[in-house]
This record gives structure tokens, C-alpha cells and sequence, in this order.
């Protein structure tokens, strides 16, 4: 199969929704006039027109609550966020009509919204550039989560997410957008709810999503030389999450490592954690052990960037302590 | 300074408006009236749940703006929203049942008077958050203008209201893309317990469309004939792609903020004074009658025909089911 | 000890506060004119003046960016949010300026700022005033977020965020203003960050915090009446958690139910649940139970919010199916 | 409409300026020029992390706006603060190693470029959200009037950020409450991509003054005389209670949005022609030379010399030790 970039996955998948459906359209900050700073957005205008590639004001809630608006009359917007960092700004709009405006008019209406959010660690960019705050919109109920951790995954997870008559917040990690992997050209649909089990194993399962799932696939290789051998889960949507594919994983593995670029406390990790001590205890041979990012903001200087994140070899050895 | 960003409206010539929009201005003032008089008793008696925000004294904004809509404008409403909703058209059966908490509601049960929508008459919703549907009311607009359609979309919203953040994103969203929005403020002079004048820092809230390059206009929004003319003027632009427009109308809040409001921050004797030199009701009665256009019968007749209907209301309200508790997991996602 | 309500104790702790520390005032909407919603600040603008207790605009940002702005400049304020649904409206200068100015700017400053903040379920207030959403502060680093239960719990923790040079929030349930209870007079300082076990017990451990300890100390009533002997932990702080005083419970009792009113999925409880699991699994004898507020916003109607809620009984039950 | 909600300042008689001024204003203007030239070179050579802003052609508004502050008085800053920090007094070698992510920089390397500060000089804080400093400088400007000093506060912001919500709460807050804050909009014509024009609803931003009844002037950003008096009455009206105003400084971004843009937006040539119009620096130079006021020589010392502290700073950068990583858990909770 070709190997395009993350970004170039986003970008066919754009393609292909706004050419099927006229009722889609894109609005953001500098989207159009230089195709997005991750080239996300590159030739969308060209081929669309700027009517429906829109460069916004600098006005987070005017862009979400116009999103949420033109979707009830009739449009099925996708909202760019530029950085998952600005969401605070437009939260009251994401949370309190965006994702509960279906349930508090007793279904009259829907509201297809797609709010597109890079996130994560990149180059220096320090505490306001360089959040994962998707654990926030898990505690929603109204909204839907995704995190895709490769091209093929950003392709499939956005045209399903265009085409959800609901809510979907689709998180899509920095460094990622220049990743290649195969892509699967035209129709191709991840279904948003479903786990994907990427590597098969029997000794722990190791549930991750978005960048951090490559860190993990990391951690199992370093496992595997000591004869350990992980399964390996893609979690892809984090809201709502697929326990079964988890629980199933856990019964047969006896252990589980989960983990997230986000801050480790109150964290999607947090959640998988409390799933499994409810629903699968009996299945657990060690403790659980979740990664995620220390207690403080991200800081600027190289070597405490570094420090903050999460390296393979710390996964591996708190999983070899498993055993 | 002394720059003043608005054009202030004067009293309308009654020869323009013909027979049926005044028994329209009527039915629908004296519609909202009774709604809102039997909201209060039946919330008092204990019958109906919530909070609910009274727009007794309000009637005028609601009915001139919307008489100028059809069924495919949008409105955007707040915490304050039955004088909107029943001007924009639904039926107030349904909203009675929904405000009840009835099954029969609109919302099914789930919203009550705060968050009650009819979407079937391009009523987009009431919005529990004070100024929470400005930038709702934009993206209708955008919608409409990426449709080519010659609808507009309606935003109302309080003094209070006026200064939230929100506002400005919208008013700048809507002037820059020239949206055919209408910014209605019904500036009824008191934010909950807080008399606008100390918090805003205008006069004038039309003042502030000068910041977005926007008409600003002011009128007399217990005057429902100059409300109609101000906001035909607004929506004809808007409808001709000529933009959004800031329409301000001086009102005042009869009642507590809520139904149960202690209101300690202002005398009953205060209030009723305003109320009667001002009441919108009273107002278009004398000048239709001054000028020979109804009779005290003719009104009369409105008058009875509408208070039936809503008494309807009520008894439909009444006898409809409570939703059941399993409907508490229904309408979250399609 | 005098029994007064928990908006009494409130507003002594300020009272005292104010008259301690000319720094400390309070802004917010409707607070001065008419003594706040739930007479939480009545007789404070009488006393100390409207310059002290000031009635804001309608505006969630200014109020908490003047807040954070008002500390730089040596003032100690206190934000009244009316309602904790409204938070959304300034999430982002809670969390990308008051949680992290100390913190980027290299300790230069602090930011002693409290924001109050009125939270749960009450008469049918539905889906935008009825919240609870703490668990998203739990989540970035840099706040400290305390969840009182009781009125001298009220009075107490106050008084400690207000004193405290971190950002505080002070999430106060809006049914507990009202309860009655012991508080002592003058100095009354309780510790953030410490859990207070309400009652002890040998078979089963119940965390909770605000009006949901509450809720479990009923539990813990009805399972009295079975032989089962609950030791009930009111955390009083949610950020940052005293693990320690969760763990050496679920040691002696071997089994854990933890819970809010919040949604279950990503709330408090999935924390708790995760750090025993990590911490504390060999003690447990038994799956660890949640429970929390089901995955929808809060519905207006009565029956609805009614069915909404979570009852002694369903924590009971659940707890029994342990044994 | 035609409203407008400005007055625009001409250009000022130098006679009332003093010497010591004119040297200040010269070696502020340099000393940010030089410290940005070496920002670029060190960037583009890898040596500095992050995401740089450049001030490159906008020294005039910073320096013209800071020689009316004293140490106590405060200024809120933003992603491209680099300017104002200098212009407040902020020690550069601090903020050299500040940006190059070192130990001794002003925030011990946890900030870097987007997130300096030095509060022993009143400069509370670059932001990296855009408009994320309105709501900041106001509360400071609260506490001055509630600690009954007569300092300032000022926010410097641009034609981008001029359009986000808080700009509104803030101005409407420190309006109604009559609070010493100058708004100071650094128009520069460009929002990162995106040319002003296109998404703000008015042309002179200043108009949006009207809408809180405060003062709205524009100035010519590029001439630091104009730009000093202008901020001067200002920050004189807010020392004696008079309230907030707004100022805009018509000014324009030289250099790509960051270090590194493609800046496909637009064309280098369109660029530069605006600069060699219209340096800041070189317009200082030829006037104050025209009329006598100070000669090359002099213009070339100071230049000399603040060209050999920059070298300085940039070797005490270079030479200062990276952060520990335990450092990564100090100074977040006291
Ligand atoms: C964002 C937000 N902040 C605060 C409130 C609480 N609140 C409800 S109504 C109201 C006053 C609104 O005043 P105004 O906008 O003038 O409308 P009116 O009630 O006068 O119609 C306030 C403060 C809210 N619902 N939403
Ligand atoms: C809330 C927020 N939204 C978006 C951004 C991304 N962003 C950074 S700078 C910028 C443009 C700012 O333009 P302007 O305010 O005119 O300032 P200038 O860069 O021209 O000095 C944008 C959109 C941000 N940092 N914060
Ligand atoms: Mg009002
Ligand atoms: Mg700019």
C-alpha cells in the first residue's frame, strides 16, 4: 500500500468528505492561507474555495459556538482548534451546548460537529503549546473522542468522525502529523468505539492511544528481548471507551500497563485502571501500572522537557516488576 | 467622548401597519402575558419545577422582532425565553408540558423553561448560560449565507448579557463575514440584582456596534410598533446581504429576577410605577383605540380567546405523564 | 459546640479572613446587593465595604483573570463563579494562567487566588446548573481543589485556601449550604490535602468528599444493620489526594467503594480506584466499586433527576455484593 | 455608519522632548533591534528552542509606551514580548538566557521565549494565548486602585488579539470600574497568516473604545515621539483616576510570524518596501539628526554600546548551564 504522512491522511480524508457531502465545510485560524501549520489543510481551499476553508478571527468561542450553530441549521462543520492548548477557551461552548444540546431538547435536533485539536509535545513549545488534555472531555457525556495513533487510523477516524451525527472531538498529536504509514486510498472507515489490538501477546497488555501507543510498542519490544510478550492495544477512541477488548486482553494476560502523554493523575489512564479493578480484578496477577506525565506543567528548557516525558525504557521497567 | 455609535427610532405612523399584524401584535402580547401569569401561579402552588425567569413587561421585544420572521429564521433565546418562543410560534401546549416537566414537552421533560427549544419553528433555543447563544445564532447565520438562502437569525439577549466575551467574538464573526444576524438587547435595566448602569460601561449598549462597523439602533422596547419597525429595517438588510445590525430596546423587568426572587435590592413601589405608565399591553390598547384602529371589544375578544387557549395549556400540561425514569438514558447520542 | 449552617460558616471564614488580612476581598456576580444566592456573603458589603465584596459584570474571564492579575499585584482575592457550570467560560485562565504563571515564571511569584465555587444537583435546576466538575482541576497541576462536607469542614478549609499562596478551588455544594453543624468559633484551620475518616470500620473502606459523604454515610448505615462495618473517609481535599490515609484503610479492610456526584466515567473515582490498583492491589479482597453520576447531563424533569441521582441503597447494595 | 470612535494624534514638536529621553528612546529602540537580530541568528542556528516571536520594525510602540512607566507600575505582554520586556527594564542578559533555556534566565529556563517574565521590574508576563493578558493587567490595575496607589497597568496586544472575548470583558471591566489600564493594540496589519483586515469587523480598531466610553486615539506606531506622547497622556489620565484608555499604534510585522515561517502569504518585496519606509529606528535617526538634536556620533556610540551588551548577554547565555532535570518539580506549588 503507498505510505503517506498522518497529515496527508487528514487532508484525503477532508478531501473525500467535503467532496461527498457539500454540507461539510472547515473553519479555524490560518487554515487557508498556508494550509494549516502542520499542512493539514494544504490545497483544501484551492480546491473547495475559501467559503468553505475558513480563516477565522482569533476567537476560539466564536468557533465553536458558530460550529455548533451552523450545524443546527443544516451544516455539518469541522471546527480546528490550531492548539488543543486554546480549548479552554471555547470550553463552555464544548461543554455545555456542544455536547448537551441533543440531550436537553430531548433529541430534536443533532449537532455534526468534528473539532479538530493537535495536541502534545513538540520542540520547546513549553506549558500553553504542548498539552494532552483529552481526559476532560471523557467525563462529557454527549461527546465522542478519538485519538489516532497512525495515518491509516487518522484517515479512517476522521471520515467516520464527519459522518457521526454527534459530537467528536478528534485529537491528533504534533509529531505525528509528519509520520508515514500505509493509507488505504478512497472509502476507508475506522468505526469510533473499537479498540484495535496491534500486537498479540500473553504475558501483559499494554492499553495506550495517540503517540504514546508508539512509545509503548517500544517498551514491548525491550520486553520482548527479555521474553516478555505484550499485547499491545490502540485504544483509537477514548470516549466512549471499548472495555470489552480491554477486559478480554487483561483476562488473558493476567497484567496491565496504560498510559498517556497526558498528566498521569486524572487521566484516561486513570480511568482503564478503575474499569479493570471493577470489572476484571480477579484477572489481575500484579498490579496496574499506569504512565503518564509528571504533576506540573511542561517546561521549556530542553533538558526538562526531556525529563518529562516518557521514555520506552521506564515502561519496561515497571513492567518487568510485574513479574 | 461623547461619540454616540446608535441612531435612536422615533414613534411609528399606525397607518402603515395593517389590520392583521396589529390583532397579531395582541394575540401574541397577551398570549405571553397569560403564559407567564399561570407560569408564576402554578410555579408559586408548587406544580412547576426549576427556575423560571418571568418576561411580564417584556412582551413588545419579542412580538416586534419575530413578527417580522418566518419559520425558517432562527432564534437564539435565553434563561428569560417564553415571550421568544411563543412569538417565535410553538405551540404552548408543548411548552406549558415541557415547562410541567411533562413527557408531552417539547424537550420530552429534559429541559424545562431554561432550556426549552422548538426546532420544528426555528426556535434554536433558550441557553441556561447568559450569553450563551450569540455565537449559536452567528453559525446559523453562516449556514444560511453557505446555503444562498435569504433566511436571518435572531439572537436575544439581556443588558447583563451585553458584556459578555462571547458577544464580542460573535458581533466581530458576524460584521466581518456580513451574516445576517439581528443582535436584539433587551435591555430591561437590572442584571439579576444588579442595576446595569454598574457594571456596563455605556449608556447605550448600541453604542458598542460603532466597534464592530455595524449600525447600532435604539427603541423604545415597550412600544411593540417602533420594536417592529426597527427590527424590519434590521432583518430587510440582513435578508439583502447588507449584514448584521445592533438593535437595543429599552424595556424593564417587572418581575423578580426568578419566580421567588426576594428582590432586596429594589422596592415593589419602584417597579409598579414603571409598570404603569409603561406596561406594552396598556400602551398599544390606548394608542389603537386613540386612533380608531380597534375597539375595547375587539380586544376583548382577543383577549378571552387567548386566556382560554392557555388555560388549555395548562390542562394539557397537567394531565399529560411525567417521562419515565428509563427516558433519563434516551437523546444523548443518536 | 453552636450549631450553624454551612453558608454561616462560610461567611464567618471570610469575615475573619477579611478582618485578618486587608488583602483578602471578593468579587463576583450578585454577591454584594442581595448577600450572594445562598446567603453566603450576606452583611460582608456592610461591613467591609462594596470596594471589598464587589459585584462584577457578567463576565466569567474578567473575574478570574483579575482575580490571578490582582494577586500579581499583591492582593489576595476570592472569585465567586455563582455557579460551577460557568467555569467553562474561564477554564482557560484557570488553567492556562492561574495553575500556571508560579510555575513558567520560574517560582517568581504566587498566585493566592481562592475561587469559590457552587456545585450539584438541586430542585430541577437541570442540565447548566446542575454540575459537578472537579474532576477536571484534578487533572492540572498547579491547583489545589478542596471538596468540604460539612459546615465546620466549610469554615475551616476556607480559611485555609484563602491563607494559602497556591490557586485554591473551593468547590461548595449548593444542598450543603443549608446543613446545620457544629463549628467552632474563631480559629478553626483545617489542613488541605488531608483526608478525614468519618468513621472507622474493619470490613469495608468508603471514599467519598462533599454531599456525597452524605450519601455513603447512609450506606454505611443500612450495611451496619447487615453486620457490615464501613469505615467512611471524607477526602476534604481532591488535589492534591492523601493516598496515604486511603491506602492504610484498604489495608485493614481489604475492599474498596469510592465515589460523587459527578459522572462516574473519568471522575474522582477512576483516580482513587486507579492508585489502589496500582498501590494497593494485594489488599483488596474484592473488585473495587464506583459509583457516580450516570453518563448523561442532568435532566430536568423530577422522575428524571430523581432516577439521575445516586441513593444510599444502590451504594449499599453494591457493597454487599462484595462479601 | 461613518461613526468614529477615535481621534488621531499629528506629530509632536521635539522641542518638548528632553536630551536624556532622546538617548533613552534611541538605546531602547537599538537595544531591541540588536537583541531580535541575535534571537534570529541563534534560532536559525539551532542554538535557541521553542518558537520565537521577532519585534523586528515595532520598536517604536514599546519603548514610546514604557518611557512612561516607572519600575512599580506593570505591563502584561504577549507571545512577542521580547520589546516590551526589554522596554520595561528587564535585564537582557536574564532574558538572553531566559530564551536560550538556561539556568539563570529570569524563569530558570521553564518559560522560555512565550513565557518571560520579570517581576522585580513589573513586567507580570509574556502569554502564549493570545489575549490571554487583558483580564491580568486589569485585576493589577484593580489592586493598585484598592491599594489607593496611582501606578498603572498595561496591556500590549495585537489587531489579532483585539477580536478575542476577554478584550471586551476586560475593557468593560476596567471601564465601569474606572481602573488605570492602557490598552495598548500594536496594529501590525497580520495575524500570524492572516491579514487584519480580513476578520476584524473595523478598520481603526481604537473605534471599539466607543463601546466602553472610554478614550480611543490612534498613533503612528513608528514614530516613538508621537507614540510617547500619546501613551503619556494616557498613562497621566490613568494616574489621576481618570480610567482605561485605549490606544492604537498603527504599526507593521517585519519579520515572518516566527523564526522559521515560509510567510507564504505574502512577498518579501511588499515587506521590505514598508520597512525602508518606515524603520522606526532609521526614522528617530534622520529626524533627530535633522534637527539638530543629536549628531551620528552620538547615535553611533550608543549603538556601540548596546550593541556590545547584547554581544554580552548573549555570551552569558551561551556560557550559564542548562537546568538540572530534578528542576522539572520546583516552583510549582510554594
Ligand atoms: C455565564 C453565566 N454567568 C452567570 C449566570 C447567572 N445568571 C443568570 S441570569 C443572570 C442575569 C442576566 O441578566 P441579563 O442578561 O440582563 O438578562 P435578564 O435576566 O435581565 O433578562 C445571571 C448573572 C449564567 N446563567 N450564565
Ligand atoms: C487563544 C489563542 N488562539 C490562537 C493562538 C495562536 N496564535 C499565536 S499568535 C497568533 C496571531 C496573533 O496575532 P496578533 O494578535 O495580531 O499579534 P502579532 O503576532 O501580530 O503580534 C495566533 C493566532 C494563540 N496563541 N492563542
Ligand atoms: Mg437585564
Ligand atoms: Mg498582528
Amino acid at each position: 500500500m503507498r505510505e503517506i504522512t498522518f497529515s496527508q491522511a487528514t487532508l484525503e480524508a477532508m478531501d473525500e468528505e467535503m467532496s461527498r457531502d457539500e454540507r461539510v465545510f472547515v473553519m479555524g485560524e490560518d487554515i487557508a492561507r498556508q494550509g494549516g501549520i502542520f499542512g493539514q489543510f494544504k490545497g483544501l481551499p484551492e480546491k473547495f474555495g475559501y467559503d468553505r476553508v475558513k480563516d477565522t478571527p482569533i476567537t476560539e468561542t466564536a468557533i465553536i459556538g458558530a460550529a455548533v450553530g451552523a450545524a443546527l441549521a443544516g451544516m455539518r462543520p469541522v471546527a480546528d482548534m490550531h492548539f488543543a492548548d486554546f480549548m479552554g477557551v471555547c470550553m463552555d461552548e464544548i461543554f455545555n451546548q456542544m455536547a448537551k444540546i441533543r440531550y436537553m431538547f430531548g433529541g430534536q435536533t443533532t449537532v455534526p460537529v468534528v473539532v479538530r485539536a493537535p495536541d502534545g509535545l513538540v520542540n520547546q513549545a513549553a506549558a500553553q503549546h504542548s498539552q494532552s488534555i483529552e481526559a476532560w472531555f471523557l467525563h462529557i457525556p454527549g461527546l465522542k473522542v478519538v485519538t489516532p495513533s497512525n495515518p491509516a487510523d487518522a484517515k479512517g477516524l476522521l471520515k467516520s468522525a464527519i459522518r457521526d451525527d454527534n459530537p467528536v472531538i478528534y485529537f491528533e498529536n504534533k509529531v505525528l502529523f509528519k509520520q508515514k504509514g500505509p493509507v488505504p486510498e478512497g472509502e476507508h472507515l475506522v468505526p469510533i468505539g473499537k479498540a484495535n489490538v496491534v500486537q498479540e501477546g500473553k504475558d501483559v497488555t499494554i492499553v495506550s492511544y495517540s503517540i504514546m501507543l508508539h512509545t509503548a510498542f517500544k517498551a514491548a519490544e525491550i520486553l520482548e528481548k527479555d521474553g516478555i510478550r505484550a499485547e499491545v492495544i490502540d485504544l483509537r477512541t477514548i470516549s466512549p471507551i471499548d472495555k470489552d477488548t480491554i477486559l478480554e486482553s487483561v483476562a488473558k494476560t493476567k497484567r496491565l500497563a496504560v498510559g498517556h502523554e497526558a498528566v498521569k493523575i486524572g487521566g484516561v489512564g486513570a480511568e482503564i485502571a478503575a474499569i479493570v479493578a471493577e470489572e476484571g480484578l480477579d484477572y489481575l496477577d500484579a498490579p496496574i501500572l499506569r504512565f503518564g506525565a509528571p504533576y506540573t506543567p511542561v517546561p521549556f528548557s530542553p533538558p526538562l522537557e526531556k525529563a518529562y516525558m516518557i521514555r520506552p525504557e521506564d515502561i519496561a521497567e515497571g513492567i518487568k516488576r510485574m513479574f | 467622548m461623547g461619540v454616540k455609535g446608535h441612531e435612536k427610532r422615533e414613534v411609528t405612523a399606525l397607518t402603515k401597519i395593517d389590520k392583521d399584524l396589529l390583532n397579531d401584535f395582541y394575540k401574541t402580547m397577551v398570549k405571553i402575558r397569560f403564559f407567564e401569569e399561570n407560569i408564576e401561579k402554578y410555579f408559586l402552588a408548587g406544580e412547576i419545577p426549576g427556575f423560571v425567569h418571568l418576561y411580564i413587561g417584556e412582551e413588545a421585544v419579542a412580538t416586534g422582532v419575530c413578527a417580522n420572521l418566518t419559520r425558517d429564521d432562527y432564534i437564539q433565546s435565553t434563561h428569560r425565553g417564553h415571550g421568544h418562543t411563543i412569538a417565535k410560534g410553538a405551540d404552548v401546549n408543548r411548552m406549558m408540558a415541557e415547562i410541567f416537566g411533562k413527557k408531552t414537552g417539547h424537550c420530552k421533560g429534559k429541559g424545562g423553561s431554561m432550556h426549552i427549544a422548538d426546532f420544528s419553528v426555528g426556535m434554536l433555543g433558550a441557553n441556561g448560560v447568559v450569553g450563551g447563544g450569540y455565537t449559536l445564532a452567528t453559525g446559523a447565520a453562516l449556514a444560511i449565507k453557505m446555503q444562498k438562502k435569504d433566511n436571518v437569525a435572531v439572537v436575544f439577549f439581556g443588558d447583563g448579557a451585553s458584556n459578555r466575551g462571547t458577544f464580542h467574538e460573535a458581533a466581530n464573526m458576524a460584521a466581518a463575514w456580513k451574516l445576517p444576524v439581528i443582535f436584539v438587547c433587551e435591555n430591561n435595566e437590572w442584571a439579576s440584582t444588579t442595576p446595569y448602569k454598574t457594571t456596563t460601561s455605556v449608556a447605550d449598549i448600541a453604542d458598542r456596534a460603532v466597534g464592530y462597523g455595524m449600525p447600532g439602533v435604539i427603541v423604545d422596547g415597550n412600544d411593540v410598533f417602533a420594536v417592529y419597525d426597527a427590527a424590519k429595517e434590521a432583518v430587510e438588510r440582513a435578508r439583502q446581504g447588507g449584514g448584521p445590525t445592533l438593535l437595543e430596546a429599552k424595556t424593564y423587568r417587572i418581575k423578580g429576577h426568578f419566580v421567588g426572587d426576594p428582590e432586596m435590592y429594589r422596592t415593589r413601589e419602584e417597579v409598579q410605577e414603571r409598570f404603569d405608565k409603561n406596561d406594552p399591553i396598556k400602551r398599544f390598547e390606548k394608542r389603537v383605540m386613540d386612533e380608531n384602529l380597534m375597539s375595547r371589544n375587539e380586544l376583548d375578544q382577543i383577549k378571552e380567546q387567548v386566556k382560554k387557549s392557555i388555560e388549555e395549556a395548562v390542562e394539557y400540561a397537567k394531565n399529560s405523564p411525567y417521562p419515565d425514569p428509563e427516558e433519563l438514558f434516551d437523546d444523548l447520542y443518536v
